[in-house]
């Protein structure tokens, strides 16, 4: 049948927009700005995002247009993804110019070149965000996914940052053709990639029927696998560890969350919205793999020395939280909560988890390590970073009136207003488990002395980042109303 | 008497996909096991076109253009990846490349 | 009147608090001027109301306020006077006074003389509280109160191990008795609703046999710690480590009688129950006899009389329990005089003899110092009960009354003790002040005691003729009518003359010859006490060791208790309970050790695991979630 | 809601001190400590200015504040008091400011730090008691363990950081399962009327299915024990008792066990009335073992803090006791017993800190004879000792007479039983004292005119190895100077307030009676 070409409403894609333009103009300062002198370009990034960010305000989000044959829509739920991506790169973007451009890394890291796949992976995040289409979440998480290999490898004379990225990448690139044959199945037996019409087929599929036909079935898995990759869920999080602690501290505080947040936005469009008829099909599994997450990562985090490894492993517990929220989904009556918790938890998330990826890095710039060791005595040496560093913990940790203690509370809403209350139970007990780990390195700050060598350096960007964190962390609880009451809105977003 | 059907493609596919997913569990070299994913993502192709020829609709073909064109750039990266490896360690065998583990 | 008469407690108090807050740093030896003008003050103010009470028999009562308002448990302080309480007001703040007036000489130029005379009115205040109580709680409250200041001031030179101990024994012993006496104040509240006398003793019928016998005997276990009875009684003796006008006014005459009176006082309930009154008189009897038996071994002076006061106590007890209140409240009264008489008379022979309290060390004193003889003398005659001093009318009515209360075995126990009693008193007599001396002369120079403490001396020795009269003639003295509001439907049994008379020519035989054996013995030297104690043997190593009650109690309850505990928690909290929340997490941790082992770090693994959880949870789903296989 | 925000005011000046001084970066010590100062006295004023407005006839709850905050999740501010969150209120606050004083000489490192976190802690605690939204009182619950841990950790003793971790995990484990049950309580009562709310007066009107009761009863009892702290839930206390500095041990054991009983009273009773009717036997089974298990355990202690710590666990058992004996003066006795233990134990604890202060042991047999050269300091020892081991006349008599009057009453064995508490609390209480504060401390040469050395025997000491870790060699008293100005500044307001409740409890309970007979209704109001 014939294609006939429409006229795309360029308002809707205006942040996108700005941020290709704000690669382009970081390609060209590369050429332009010599190889010694780019701390600029950082300037240039926070522009950009900056702008972009500005520029969400200049769309009607409420009114859930789509354009590209609804290839593209930007309804609330891609307005709170873009939200999230955005604060995410900004705050990457300011804790990693410094850590770039110093020599921490053996091998001189370009600037540009980092800023640049840095926005790559942002532009696919906002694109799954966006995405009215399989073919859109399979082109942005494969967009954000590459250029986060790259980045994971980006110091690229440390062995183990090579290692991190061939593992990663081999994992990802195996994951992504589960997740696309997957897709394949989903269009083999509705015969549409768009979402909204999966949706409406499955229902008419559904209707009558209690199970669904395997192929539907394994096209349902086979998705819930690759993504469960992306979002690093036990027992898909191999890569984790080894990817977090290899890469580059800032890119492990960046990769912790946007393809999190990615792959979350990618599960949200595909489960809820697309397959949400299928539902009673899929959210057992979801709630099984979120328990064995939770305390997978947790527990194992207890024994790791590493904090960046430990860091890993509780990112993945939190994975498990997360999922508790998708978990308490329903077709029929929509729990607002559910998707709510998932958006809230990915934002507060974003905060806490950078920051205290941020700390490290800190401390990295003052010729420490990143062993649990090199915290000892910071509560003496730096009482406002340690200060920093005790916010992000008891905020990771769940403990009011921290920003992390809203998000787990609105996911244990979620979980018992969908009645699972044993998995609310799971939650608290998973971060009961978490504290040991948390609380061991506010004990190294505060209850141990000091050892090491201390090279004092000035980062002003870095401490800006951990100051806007820090604040966020402690204030963005307190007034979690609008962005919960946005969060909120994904129910007129997935029309369910 | 044996026109093309669409199983044909679905089993074509699926045969190629498994193929490809054993090679990455069994293989040791980094380049064979990189090759066999992209031969996942090739059975992907197929059994798209193959849905897509069923259909008789574009979609799924556009779908497979798409696929090869990132399967492309992640060649490119991958084999990025594997020269930087190659450059600090003198192998392929990726059972020598666990310095990062539990 | 009533309404001033909160002053005879406040009086004290005030005078102990002023001491205890000033004394150190302003008042030093003034304290003692301000604490005896106080006593003074409330004896005086005692003495219109005992003569109100004694002209119209109305009770007096004074509400000051109500301490716990606690909805139905409303507990008020409430001032009470009936005969009794008139009774012991006199008593108390009387011998109090002398003994305040005594403690100025005694304890002259002590360091800590400010707070002594801060403890002794309070402990007058507390004990004033204590009778002056109507209801059991307020009762209970001063109970205590007396028992705090016995504590404070047996551990007064507190510098002193023993003596420490020996204040913290006599609280703990206390507080045991008080363990009873506490749930006896429970169980009567929760039975009758209300814990005012007037409110119970009127409706005590109401309530069953057994528990009117159960709240009889509860209350008991109080006076038993209180009165220093069998088996409690060990605290006394030791508490004479405390200075001995301590002795005298609260380990003789007022505190220990606490017991005694709270019986008197709930002789309602407990006239009410047979079985506990049996139980009251057996027990009293024992600690009489136990008690005589071990004074006559003892060679400290202080301590024999201790021990008397043990046997004595013992006798009201045994009173009380044959149904001779009267006489016990008698016995009480007389006691307080002649005991406190022999306690002051041991201070002034060991203020003469610097400190010394053994009595193999003293002997001849009665040329140093005639008239602490004589008093002390007259106090023991009193307390062997020879006619006509006081012990011996109430002494002989208490034997007499558990005739009448047809309790042949107890009278005959009474007239055993009442030989023993006869026996140390005089054996104590003759080894201070007669035979030769046996102190060296070069160290100690004994010397009569200064005026402020010969004065009390012979007042009471007054007292200790005298005030046996107000009991005469034997059963239908003046006291009886006095009391007799105090103790309604009461059996007066009228007693033939000759029976009196019959009584006391055996009392007074029983009595002399214990006077002669001790003077055979200890001035004619023609009996070897020593030879007696050889050929009772065992009998005597038994009462010389104070029957081995201390040792048994050691033995049976303190080092098991002690070993408990250790037990509880060495065991229990550090293995069992911190055990098990450690055991979790070291468990948590053994896991997490295990599990990061699957993160082998080959790429191979990983892709398993992947390749591996797909397998798995598509079969899963194909195998239970699906319709695939039909 | 009238014009002044009394509640808040007293919550957040603490919190705003504690801004201050962490804005001043680099503020000389003694500033922090008069910031500080300032700050709690503050509070302590503003504590008092409420009692004034509280009206003692009114039964629910007053000076209410609230302005909506998360509507959607029924997440509003709401702070209010009434007659059983007032007593605790001030005694937090005046708490607060003794312990300010008492350690203004103890603490010299990181004075900065330590003052932020004491003012925190304060408003953790302020809070607690006055929030009325369960949201709002779990926020406040869990504020209160950091700075607490944060406190026993950094300015702590030998083996404070073990003590600081167990403390933190043991108490944060047990209130976590009761997030849980706020929450499903929260969805119970929107799923019975539609509202969504976490206002504990709404919640209470709501009516529980009876396992539902059940399961949320025990999730918050579990946090409420742990705080106390309940037998078998004690283990924390001792070690972190044994490790905090002085200013700690008092709020830990003055204000921080509280937090339990008035949680019990505030949530459980009112919201879950039939599985506190059902679980009333098992708790006062576990309050009995509590009270005679610590008096007990305190019989051998060789560490002062450790003794006073179980002696704790001992009191702290006739609150649970008192409460539920669900009569009146179960309910007063429990009160009463709360603030008297703040009081009493809270001054015992200043006292150990006075003598480690000069002496720098808190090992009972390295000590002795302080009488001697401390007489003011053996007064309040002995006035406070004597309030613990319940001394008519003091706090400690009335409380725990009520309670275990009100447990005789319903439950004869367990009155006779914790009755016997008297005899073993004078033991622990008076062998203490009597090494302690009377005798002589083994530096010291003997006593010539000692009967005991002629005739050698009296009760031998249970002596016990082990206690603090702290160095050991013989004190000698005679080198210790008696209590200072600051000192008896600290001891004198809780020694006359002990004597207060002893001498008049009337006025206290007062105060509470409305509040407690309102809270009895649902069990049949017994005793009133």
């Amino acid at each position: 049948m014939p294609l006939e070409l429409v006229h795309p409403e360029w308002g809707l894609i205006v942040p996108l927009l700005i941020m290709v333009g704000t690669i382009f103009a970081l390609l060209v300062a590369d050429l332009i700005l010599p190889r010694d002198n780019q701390g600029a370009v950082a300037w240039v990034a926070l522009a950009g995002l900056v702008a972009s960010l500005a520029s969400l305000l200049t769309i009607d989000w409420t009114a859930g247009e789509s354009t590209f044959n609804g290839m593209f829509r930007a309804d609330s739920f891609s307005l709170f993804i873009n939200i999230v991506v955005l604060v995410a790169g900004i705050l990457a973007v300011l804790i990693s110019s410094s850590y770039v451009q110093s020599l921490q890394e053996r091998g001189t890291m370009p600037m540009p070149e980092y800023l640049v796949l840095v926005m790559f992976s942002i532009l696919g995040a906002m694109l799954v965000g966006a995405a009215g289409d399989l073919l859109i979440i399979f082109i942005g998480i494969e967009m954000g996914s590459l250029a986060v290999y790259v980045l994971t490898g980006f110091a690229r004379r440390r062995m183990t940052s090579i290692e991190g990225a061939l593992k990663y990448f081999l994992l990802g690139a195996f994951a992504s053709a589960i997740l696309v044959f997957g897709m394949a199945w989903i269009y083999g037996s509705t015969g549409t990639t768009s979402i909204p019409e999966i949706s409406q087929q499955v229902g008419a599929i559904m209707a009558g029927e209690q199970l669904p036909e395997p192929a539907l079935l394994l096209a349902l898995l086979l998705l819930a696998v690759g993504l469960a990759f992306k979002i690093a869920a036990v027992p898909f999080h191999m890569w984790t560890p080894d990817a977090y602690q290899g890469a580059p501290t800032p890119v492990s505080a960046y990769m912790s969350v946007v393809p999190k947040v990615a792959g979350f936005a990618a599960l949200a469009r595909v489960l809820a919205e697309g397959l949400g008829p299928l539902s009673e099909t899929w959210l057992l599994l979801i709630a099984i793999l979120a328990i064995i997450t939770m305390f997978y990562g947790n527990v194992v985090a207890i024994s790791q020395r590493d904090v960046k490894r430990m860091l890993a492993y509780s990112s993945i517990g939190h994975t498990g939280y997360i999922l508790v929220g998708l978990a308490a989904f329903s077709e029929d009556v929509p729990i607002e909560m559910s998707i709510g918790s998932v958006l809230f938890y990915l934002f507060a998330y974003t905060f806490m988890n950078i920051g205290a990826f941020a700390v490290v890095t800190w401390l990295q710039h003052r010729g420490q390590g990143v062993d649990l060791d090199s915290f000892n005595g910071l509560g003496v040496r730096s009482p406002l970073t340690a200060l920093a560093m005790t916010v992000f913990m008891f905020s990771l940790m769940g403990v009011p009136p921290l920003i992390g203690f809203y998000a787990k509370y609105y996911v244990i809403l979620a979980a018992i207003e969908a009645e699972m209350i044993w998995l609310a139970v799971a939650v608290v007990l998973a971060s009961a488990v978490s504290a040991v780990f948390y609380l061991r390195v506010v004990v190294a700050m505060y209850f141990n002395d000091a050892e090491g060598e201390w090279r004092p350096q000035t980062t002003p960007m870095l401490g800006f980042g951990l100051m806007i964190m820090a604040v966020g962390t402690i204030a963005l609880g307190f007034f979690s109303g609008p962005v919960l009451d946005l969060a909120m809105n994904w129910v007129d977003a997935f029309d369910v | 008497m044996n026109e093309l059907m669409p199983e044909h493609f679905m089993f074509l596919s699926a045969a190629l996909f498994i193929i490809g997913m054993v090679g990455v569990l069994t293989r040791r070299n980094v380049l064979v096991i990189f090759m066999c994913v992209e031969l996942m993502l090739t059975a992907v192709n197929i059994s798209f076109i193959g849905f897509a020829w069923e259909f008789s609709q574009l979609t799924g073909q556009i779908f497979a253009l798409f696929i090869i064109a990132i399967a492309a750039a992640e060649a490119v990266i991958g084999l990025g990846i594997i020269m930087a490896l190659t450059r600090q360690r003198d192998t392929v065998d990726i059972d020598e490349v666990r310095e990062l583990r539990q | 009147m009533s309404s001033w008469l909160f002053l005879i407690p406040l009086l004290p108090l005030a005078a102990a608090v002023i001491n205890f807050l000033f004394g150190r740093w302003f008042l030093q030896h003034a304290s003692q001027w301000i604490a005896t003008l106080a006593v003074a003050a409330s004896f005086v103010l005692s003495i219109p109301v005992f003569l109100q009470i004694a002209s119209d028999e109305q009770s007096i009562s004074q509400h000051l306020y109500t301490w716990i308002p606690a909805g139905d448990f409303n507990i008020p302080v409430t001032l009470f006077v009936d005969q009794l309480t008139a009774t012991m007001l006199l008593v108390v703040s009387g011998v109090g006074l002398l003994v305040h007036i005594y403690s100025i000489g005694y304890m002259h130029g002590d360091p800590g003389i400010y707070r002594f005379f801060s403890y002794l009115p309070l402990f007058v205040f507390s004990m004033l509280m204590l009778v002056l109580a109507d209801n059991f709680l307020v009762l209970f409250v001063f109970w205590e109160a007396v028992g705090l200041c016995s504590f404070l001031l047996i551990g007064f030179w507190y510098r002193r191990r023993s003596a420490a101990s020996a204040a913290k024994k006599a609280f703990i012993v206390n507080r045991v008795g008080d363990f009873g006496f506490g749930i006896g104040i429970l169980l009567i509240f929760v039975t009758y609703g209300t814990i005012e006398y007037a409110g119970v003793f009127g409706q005590v019928g109401d309530a069953t046999q057994t528990t009117i016998t159960v709240i009889a005997l509860l209350l008991f276990t109080g006076a038993i710690g209180k009165s220093a009875q069998l088996p409690l009684f060990v605290w006394l003796p030791d508490a004479m480590e405390g200075p001995t006008p301590v002795s005298a006014l609260i380990h003789a005459a007022t505190m220990v009688t606490a017991g005694i009176f709270v019986i008197a006082r709930a002789y309602p309930i407990v006239s009410q129950s047979a079985d506990a009154m049996l139980v009251i008189a057996i027990i009293g009897a024992a600690t009489a006899f136990i008690a005589a038996t071990i004074a006559v071994t003892q060679y400290d002076i202080k301590k024999v009389v201790a021990y008397s006061t043990v046997s004595q106590l013992g006798f009201m007890a045994f009173a009380l329990g044959s149904g001779a209140w009267i006489a016990a409240i008698f016995h009480l009264v007389t006691h307080a005089f002649f005991k406190g008489l022999l306690f002051l008379g041991a201070g002034s022979v060991i203020h003469g003899m610097h400190e010394e309290q053994d009595m193999r060390k003293m002997g001849g004193l009665k040329k140093y110092m005639p008239l602490t003889y004589w008093t002390f003398l007259i106090g023991a005659a009193a307390n062997a009960g020879i006619i006509p001093l006081a012990g011996f009318w109430s002494k002989d009515e208490i034997i007499l009354g558990t005739w009448l209360g047809d309790q042949p075995i107890i009278m005959v126990v009474a007239f055993i003790t009442a030989f023993f009693t006869s026996l140390y008193m005089f054996r104590a007599v003759f080894m201070t002040f007669h035979g030769e001396e046996r102190f060296d002369a070069e160290q100690v120079h004994p010397h009569e005691s200064p005026r402020v403490m010969t004065i009390p001396l012979v007042v009471l020795a007054f007292f200790a003729v005298t005030v046996g009269f107000i009991g005469f003639p034997p059963e239908d003295g003046w006291f009886h009518h006095f009391l007799d509001p105090v103790f309604p439907g009461m059996p007066h049994p009228d007693v033939a003359w000759s029976t009196i008379v019959l009584f006391a020519a055996i009392s007074t035989v029983i009595a002399l010859s214990g006077l002669y054996i001790q003077y055979m013995a200890y001035v004619k030297r023609s009996i070897s006490p020593r030879g007696i104690s050889e050929l009772l043997g065992p009998l005597y190593k038994l009462a010389a060791n104070r029957w081995y009650l201390d040792e048994i109690y050691d033995v049976l309850i303190v080092r098991p208790l002690v070993a408990f505990s250790m037990f509880l928690w060495r065991f229990v909290d550090a293995q069992v309970i911190d055990g098990t929340v450690n055991g979790v997490g070291s468990l948590v941790t053994y896991t997490s050790n295990q599990w990061r082992r699957a993160q082998t770090g080959l790429i191979a693994n990983y892709v398993f695991a992947i390749a591996l959880g797909a397998v798995i949870i598509i079969g899963a789903f194909m195998i239970f979630g699906s319709n695939l296989f039909e | 809601m009238d014009s002044l925000p009394i509640l808040s005011l007293m919550t957040y000046s603490p919190l705003a001190g504690a801004l201050v001084i962490l804005l001043w970066v680099n503020a000389p010590a003694n500033a922090a400590r008069w910031i500080a100062l300032v700050a709690a006295s503050a509070s302590l004023v503003f504590s008092l200015i409420m009692l004034a407005m509280f009206d003692r006839g009114e039964s629910g709850m007053q000076l209410t504040e609230s302005f909506r905050w998360l509507p959607d999740v029924g997440i509003e501010y709401q702070l209010g008091v009434d007659g059983i969150s007032l007593p605790l209120i001030i005694l937090t606050t005046l708490l607060v400011v003794i312990s300010i004083i008492a350690s203004w000489d103890a603490i010299q490192t990181r004075v900065r730090e330590y003052m932020i976190v004491m003012l925190l802690l304060a408003t953790g605690m302020i809070g607690v008691f006055v929030s009325l939204n369960l949201f709002l009182f779990y926020i406040f619950w869990e504020v209160v363990l950091i700075p607490m841990a944060l406190m026993i950790g950094i300015w702590g003793s030998a083996n404070r950081i073990y003590a600081a971790v167990k403390f933190f995990l043991y108490t944060l484990a047990g209130s976590l399962l009761m997030l849980v049950a706020i929450v499903a309580t929260y969805q119970s009562y929107f799923e019975q009327t539609g509202e969504r709310t976490l206002n504990v007066l709404q919640l209470t009107q709501g009516d529980y299915s009876t396992d539902f009761q059940m399961w949320v009863f025990l999730a918050f009892f579990l946090a409420f024990a742990i705080k106390i702290p309940l037998w078998p839930f004690h283990t924390w206390l001792p070690d972190a008792h044994v490790e905090a500095p002085t200013a700690g041990s008092v709020l830990l054991a003055g204000v921080l066990l509280k937090m339990g009983g008035y949680g019990l009273i505030r949530f459980n009773l009112p919201m879950f009335p039939d599985a506190s009717e059902a679980f009333a036997p098992l708790i006062v089974v576990l309050s009995v073992i509590a009270i005679i298990y610590g008096a007990f355990v305190a019989l051998v202690q060789t560490d002062l803090k450790k003794l006073v710590a179980y002696s704790s666990v001992s009191h702290m058992g006739f609150v649970t006791l008192g409460i539920f004996a669900f009569n009146a003066q179960g309910m007063y006795g429990a009160m009463i017993v709360m603030i008297s233990h703040g009081l009493v134990t809270g001054a015992l604890f200043l006292l150990v800190g006075v003598v480690y202060h000069r002496a720098h042991t808190r090992l009972i047999e390295k000590l002795g004879g302080l009488a001697t050269n401390m007489p003011i300091y053996a007064s309040f020892f002995g006035l406070f000792m004597l309030a613990s081991l319940g001394l008519p006349g003091l706090s400690g008599f009335v409380g725990e007479f009520l309670a275990i009057l009100a447990a005789f009453r319903e439950y004869q064995l367990a009155g006779i039983i914790s009755m016997a508490v008297v005899i073993l609390s004078a033991w622990y209480m008076m062998w203490m004292f009597q090494r302690v504060v009377w005798q002589r401390a083994p530096g010291e040469p003997p006593d010539p005119d000692d009967p005991e050395l002629k005739l050698a025997n009296g009760d031998a000491p249970p002596t016990v190895a082990g206690g603090s870790g702290d160095h050991h060699e013989d004190v000698d008293p005679r080198t210790l100077t008696d209590v200072n100005a600051k000192e008896i500044l600290t001891l004198a307001p809780l020694a006359a307030l002990t004597i207060w409740i002893g001498v008049q409890p009337g006025p206290f309970m007062d105060l509470m009676r409305p509040a407690l007979e309102a809270l009895l209704q649902p069990f049949g109001g017994t005793g009133f």
